[in-house]
């Protein structure tokens, strides 16, 4: 192992190893890569040296807490997501629920709403759809407790292309005959 | 048997005499049972017999093959090597072969599609291919032994994809509730055109923004269309009856204002 | 993402997927990694770029069964395997017969490995080879017992660099030059 002794040829090791690991390489892991013993000082100056030569390239050598590793620079991560797409999950039916009747029944309560369903609503299922921003709250009832009301919102309409609520599926005019309305 | 084996046939190999059988057929005891334990059968056995000593394939001498072959299973059973039924069997196929060698021909010339010998000496030749494929297998590199691919990092994004939701199953979960209310509670999903409660949410977000909304800033009687004037009408007195808002007018006919029942 | 039109910011993309794929990828996964349409031979001649400018470094962009991938070049390979020494054990020679007769002789039964290998084959060497997902089953053969037929798979091909069957070491040819053929 004399050309070892070159050291252009150690970093050309340091360089591979990293990039062929899937977990971060310590100092004391990257020794390990040699036969015989290079000083840590030695590779620490070589790992500065790669750093720089990767500096305008697509991977950055970083330091994390279990050693050194190749990352992707930031600007190409949405691009690799594309490769293996995050599953997407289904809002369960509570949610739906809650989204049908501040859709049909707003301004709500979650009292209304869980008056309405029959049971306890799972906080869960409001920051949901608040998060998506499709269910926001516009006031407070004045009853005690001085519940928020909920309203859906723009941003409802826009992601499902209605100007209006009143574009949503008639289900008054579905249930007519069925309910005995007493209003 | 041995004995007339020997007799028979030891003698020439190739026209060339051999009085003996080789002495380096003969392992070490100790290190013999290494030896058999390294084949992966009686071919791989006989194969190694027929190397070792040289031996023509396409031209086996049957006898002295037989024999050094007898000879390391009977060493097997000695040692109570674990023998497998294999070995026993090829006993038999080379005892087989030999006899029908012995056999007088029906013509001089040597017939080798009907040669005793031909499906062994296939299945040997067969054999020895694949021994060479698998050592050549072996010997290439290989992922997760000797042969690396990149596998660098990236930071993957918790971006978050939300659920693709269609309007019909907004639609599906309102009747599935209305059809649930219609056993027990039909009376709590009152009917209200949808306009009106819309009108309702338009007014409480306009008075997030306003302490006081004017009542007639709410509707444009020059431009709207009767049916909006009613509909936010209708939103205003419901949001009144549900104690949402409050209507105040300092006295008869000066403006009437809404504000949020709290604010 | 108009600057995909900049044709080095593609291969650059190319690049970070290749170093950060454990596993080879395919044209149709690369085009994946662009919202709009490249099309395949842009890919090829972006990806034939990509095997030029790294051909005096580190690693080498190779095409194997499943796809694309970078691959330490050969002379790292003693020095990375220091790294990990407890890396997968090489296959006992029984087992390794069992693949060199699925890889040469496909699809072949169980029957039939025994046959060649003129001994009883241990059910575990045809279990270690479907374990590594380099050997599975792709049908029945229509005799009695109907014994299924072995294969190897892209991942076989995968692990040992190989783009298809017909890389595998030639080893008729090595029985042609050994033996003068009479029979």
């Amino acid at each position: 192992m004399t050309d070892l002794n070159n050291i252009s040829k150690i970093k050309q090791i340091l360089e591979v190893a990293l990039l062929t690991s899937a977990n971060p390489l310590s100092l004391d892991d990257l020794q390990k890569l040699f036969s015989e013993k290079i000083e840590r000082s030695t590779l620490r100056m070589l790992l500065d040296e790669l750093k720089t030569e990767w500096q305008d390239r697509t991977m950055e050598l970083v330091l994390v807490a279990s050693g050194y590793r190749f990352k992707a620079r930031e600007e190409y991560a949405s691009y690799l997501m594309r490769l293996s797409p995050e599953k997407v999950a289904k809002y369960s039916r509570a949610v739906m629920e809650v989204l049908a009747i501040v859709a049909y029944r707003q301004p709500v309560t979650r009292g209304e709403i869980e008056e309405i369903r029959g049971v306890a609503l799972n906080p869960n299922a409001i920051r949901q759809l608040q998060e998506r921003d499709w269910i926001d709250v516009i006031g407070q009832k004045d009853v005690p407790g001085r519940p928020s009301l909920y309203a859906t919102t723009k941003h409802f309409l826009n992601d499902f292309n209605l100007r209006s609520l009143s574009e949503l599926p008639d289900i008054e005019s579905f249930l007519q005959n069925e309910i005995p309305l007493n209003v | 048997m041995n004995q007339e084996v020997q007799t028979a046939t030891i003698g020439k190999i190739h026209g060339e005499n051999i009085e003996v059988l080789p002495q380096d057929l003969y392992i070490p005891p100790d290190a013999l049972e290494i030896y058999l334990e390294a084949f992966e059968g009686p071919l791989d056995l006989l194969l190694y017999l027929i190397r070792k000593h040289n031996l023509d394939i396409l031209d086996i001498p049957m006898a002295d093959l037989t024999i050094q072959y007898m000879d390391y299973v009977e060493k097997m059973k000695e040692i109570k090597l674990e023998l497998a039924a294999d070995y026993l069997l090829m006993s038999a196929v080379l005892i087989e072969i030999k006899s029908r060698m012995l056999l007088p021909k029906k013509t001089a010339e040597v017939d080798t599609e009907q040669d005793p010998r031909a499906e062994l000496v296939r299945r040997l030749m067969e054999y020895e291919l694949i021994k060479i494929a698998s050592e050549k297998l072996t010997q290439m590199p290989q992922v997760g032994v000797d042969l690396f691919v990149a596998n660098a990092y990236f930071e993957k994004i918790t971006e978050i994809t939300y659920p693709d939701v269609s309007i019909d199953e907004i639609f599906a979960a309102w009747k599935n509730i209305l059809n649930r209310a219609k056993h027990f509670e039909a009376h709590k999903v009152a009917r209200n055109e949808l306009s009106v409660r819309e009108h309702m949410t338009m007014i409480l977000r306009k008075l997030q923004e306003e302490e006081f909304v004017e009542f007639s800033s709410l509707f444009d009687v020059a431009e709207d269309r009767i049916q909006k004037l009613v509909v936010c009408f209708l939103a205003i007195l419901e949001l009144a009856r549900e104690r949402l808002i409050k209507i105040t007018q300092q006295e008869s006919f000066s403006p009437i204002y809404i504000k949020l029942q709290i604010n």
